[in-house]
């Protein structure tokens, strides 16, 4: 059970990849806290303050 | 301290909040002036649905002499009908009253108004007040009544009225093209009344993505109703037999008679003797005004469905019922305006979801569609129900799907996925690698999905799909 | 240089991966040696599910008196089903052909065997070599047949032959509760055939979940459906009226009189003649062995379908046939063996993808199960189908869905938002936010959802779900 899973739509993952995002950090705000492609838009434009890494 | 939620309206949008609302901890109460279940279960989606089920079995078996069905003597009972509609309304409603009994919502009967932030005034049939920590406004919407002459007529009729006649009538003629009025039409074409239907606008089911509404038309045309589009109701006036609707189109004046005139042009919120000026809520054109949370401009008082006529289907309502007592009682809530899907119980069906092609092309998009035609569906085959289509719309850049809408069997339960999809932010890429079971009109769904980058597996290449 | 692609067998894995070859540039050859569609077209998917939809529609608007229907006189004209049958079956067989064609996949007719590595031979009618960069075989399945006493017997069928009988049977022994024999169980009875069927197995349908085996059985047996588990099959004799089959329960010896006997005790890989000892293709009980590219142990011998024995379905056989395809001409390609959909058409349907409880406890894994009757959805009332269910498995720790299972009206259309969940690795929060349709049976997926972690909203709380 070490890794923690990552919850991130498709469409924000190939933003995030072609941004060079690394979304492993970002706390997503989707339901079940999925990483959305707002989250990663809202990264690429420095507004969320990427939160502490996940334990 | 458990927070009291005074809940207006006992429609999919009231009573759900209600329901929500107890889970989650709260005392609830709500009142409502007439029957459990609001328009939707009472006159709106489920007498409609009750009748459409069996009027469409009928009209499919009737011509099922090609699928080996031998028909002489099928006919639709009307009277059994009327009554089993009332069976299911009540049995529906009877449901909602025992499960806002089992999570223990205090119910009251009666006409409510605002009295003032925090209290809820019931006049009837014993007055009383209840004060509460948030209110939530479900109080629904009523028909328009347009102020032609000859409106007041008693065959004139309103969707209400138009589930309840004394038998099928053999003409109908029905003022407006939206998808109250397509659904009555597809009713009683299939029951065999000669239906008309007179459209204002130049095209019915307008917020419906234009190539689909001619899949359906181009059907229920082919079945026997005719379409007047950019045409007017002037009069109605009685005529020998039935009613005569004087209906302009251009610079021609027609004449048609039926038997009955149903108008259907739209729903008005129901924000009237409701108190909403003495607390200052805002409305516009009638309409309560919220935010995102569905909150008015007053904190603490909410307003979901139908009377802030954001989106005027039951499971808007009930989707912003919950997001309403979720806020009220601190609950972070999702409520994802871009995934509202409706649908139209014609046969076959109609559903969609997410951006019509003109919408994305009206927002600037850049944009793809992809369609897939149901004559190279097995399962619609199958079914003989072959004209349908489903057509995708995905953005350019990431292929994202934008816009899922389908005409065919079952539309209405396959659009799921298609609002999943849009909510996951799926690309087509997904939509294709994922495997849809065979036979089923699903298939579709992916096929559209490779038609938006390249050429479905089951349709030859370079023939032109848009045109059925 | 194109690449030349030789595939043996025309069912729904070789001509699928045929035209995905060729969208993508190959020289693709393809050899059938009986008719294109392969099992799938000719007699597996497409006739049994044509037949299906007449017997169903012919039982419900018989048994329509309660909706609204007067049916004096409603029959089944067999002579006239089985001729739309055959025209079905050769429209699709005709629109394959014609793709095959647009697609400019050379066909041939004939059987083919491996000669080498990168040789087939077509032995019929004019024998001819075609050599290839890769070989696909498809070359399906074919039905088990039991040695017992009377296995010879004119009116012991197999699947086949019971898509063509003379007349609708006055009864049917069914030998075999898998997939297949339930289905034609549910067609002969909804025609009127007294059905027996006979499963070795204590429980019919072994690979769906257990609840939803219980509901659709239940509905089944209250239709007249006599099922006997645990039960064996020891001879079969001619009587003075059809057959006698004598079957063992336990102690039990119990002779049952049925007009035929239908064997579907399964299928088997049709992997004999083809020349796979010779290149040393290696087979596990006649099934072919392959990687998760669906390549041989001989690299560029690909197999696909029902005769690598994974999973017997004709969608599978296409997606498989994809794959190979792909991975042949080096492109990536995507194959999710946790997402492979699974279709019974009764009536009520059932559809299941994921795990099954069953499998989830088997494996030890951490799950939660919800469950929502459809005695709680009101478009399962409104289409007087409110026994069946929605049932979801989630892991417990993300809520993660690994399972979707539904027995009710469209299920076989439902399970495509069930796989897409799966697929994308949506969670329960994830299906109860996203609004579905009302009324639509699909609102039954989002309330199962909300069950695995809380109440759903249109079920009491504290009452029993999973007792119907
Ligand atoms: C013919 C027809 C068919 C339809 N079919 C569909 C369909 O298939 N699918 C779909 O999604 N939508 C359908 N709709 C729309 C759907 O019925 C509405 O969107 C839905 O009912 C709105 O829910 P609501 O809770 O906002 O309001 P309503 O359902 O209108 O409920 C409001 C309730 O509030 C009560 N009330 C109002 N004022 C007060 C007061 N001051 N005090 C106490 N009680 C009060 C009313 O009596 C009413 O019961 C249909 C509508 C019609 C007319
Ligand atoms: C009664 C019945 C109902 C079914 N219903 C469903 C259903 O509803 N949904 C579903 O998913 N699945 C269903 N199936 C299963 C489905 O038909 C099979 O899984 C599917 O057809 C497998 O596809 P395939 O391409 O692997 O093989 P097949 O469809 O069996 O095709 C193999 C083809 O290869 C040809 N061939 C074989 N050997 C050679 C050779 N040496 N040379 C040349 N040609 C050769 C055969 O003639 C045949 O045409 C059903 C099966 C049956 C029997």
């Amino acid at each position: 059970e070490g890794v923690e899973k990552i919850k991130i739509t498709p469409a924000a993952r190939k933003l995030a990849q072609e941004n060079g995002i690394d979304y492993t950090n970002l706390s997503g705000t989707g339901p079940g806290g999925r990483i959305t492609r707002e989250d990663i838009e809202k990264a690429i434009a420095g507004l969320a303050p990427e939160p502490a890494k996940r334990e | 301290m458990r927070k009291r939620i005074v809940i207006i309206g006992g429609g999919p949008g009231g009573y759900v909040a209600a329901i929500r609302g107890a889970q989650l901890g709260a005392e609830v109460h709500l009142v409502e002036s007439d029957r459990l279940g609001g328009t939707c279960l009472n006159i709106g989606c489920i007498p409609t649905k009750t009748l459409l089920h069996t009027a469409e079995l009928y009209r499919i078996v009737k011509n099922g002499a090609k699928i080996g069905l031998k028909t002489d003597g099928l006919r639709v009972e009307w009277p059994v009908l009327m009554k089993r509609k009332e069976a299911v309304v009540n049995s529906l409603v009877q449901g909602v009253t025992a499960l806002l009994k089992a999570n223990k919502v205090a119910v009251y009967k009666g006409h409510a108004v605002l009295q003032d932030e925090r209290t809820v005034k019931i006049d009837a049939p014993t007055p009383q007040t209840l004060s509460a920590d948030a209110i939530i406004l479900g109080v629904g919407s009523v028909p328009v009544k347009p102020p032609f002459p000859g409106a007041d007529l008693p065959n004139v009729l309103d969707s209400t009225a138009a589930l309840s006649l004394p038998e099928i009538p053999s003409s109908l003629v029905i003022i407006g093209g939206g998808v109250i009025g397509t659904e009555f039409a597809a009713l009683y074409n299939s029951l065999g009344t000669k239906v008309t239907v007179v459209e204002m606008l130049p095209e019915i089911l307008p917020a419906v993505d234009g190539q689909i509404v001619s899949v359906i038309k181009k059907d229920l045309s082919s079945r026997g109703v005719d379409f007047l589009t950019e045409a007017r109701l002037s009069e109605v006036r009685d005529a020998k037999k039935g009613l005569t609707a004087k209906v302009l189109t251009g610079q021609n004046q027609l004449e048609i008679n039926g038997e009955y005139v149903l108008v259907a042009v739209g729903r008005r919120p129901n924000t009237e003797n409701l108190g909403l000026e003495s607390v200052g809520v805002k409305t516009e054109k009638g309409a309560i005004l919220v935010n995102e949370h569905f909150e008015t401009n007053v904190p603490g008082i909410y307003a979901i469905g139908d009377c802030n006529a954001q989106t005027m289907l039951a499971h808007v309502a009930s989707a912003q019922g919950i997001r309403a007592v979720e806020h009220a009682l601190g609950y972070r809530s999702f409520y994802n305006r871009k995934v509202l899907p409706y649908c139209i119980y014609t046969s076959p069906e109609v559903a969609g979801v997410g951006l019509t092609e003109e919408q994305a092309r009206n927002q600037g998009l850049s944009y793809r569609t992809g369609i897939f035609p149901l004559a190279g569906n097995g399962k619609s085959i199958i079914e003989h129900c072959e004209n349908g289509l489903v057509k995708i719309i995905a953005d350019t850049k990431y292929k994202e799907i934008l816009g899922v809408h389908i005409v065919g069997p079952h539309a209405t339960d396959l659009i799921a996925e298609g609002a999943l999809a849009i909510s996951l932010e799926a690309t087509v890429e997904e939509l294709i690698a994922l495997i849809h079971a065979h036979p089923t009109i699903s298939e579709a769904v992916a096929e559209a999905a490779h038609a938006v980058i390249g050429n479905p597996i089951h349709w030859p290449p370079g023939v032109k799909k848009d045109i059925m």
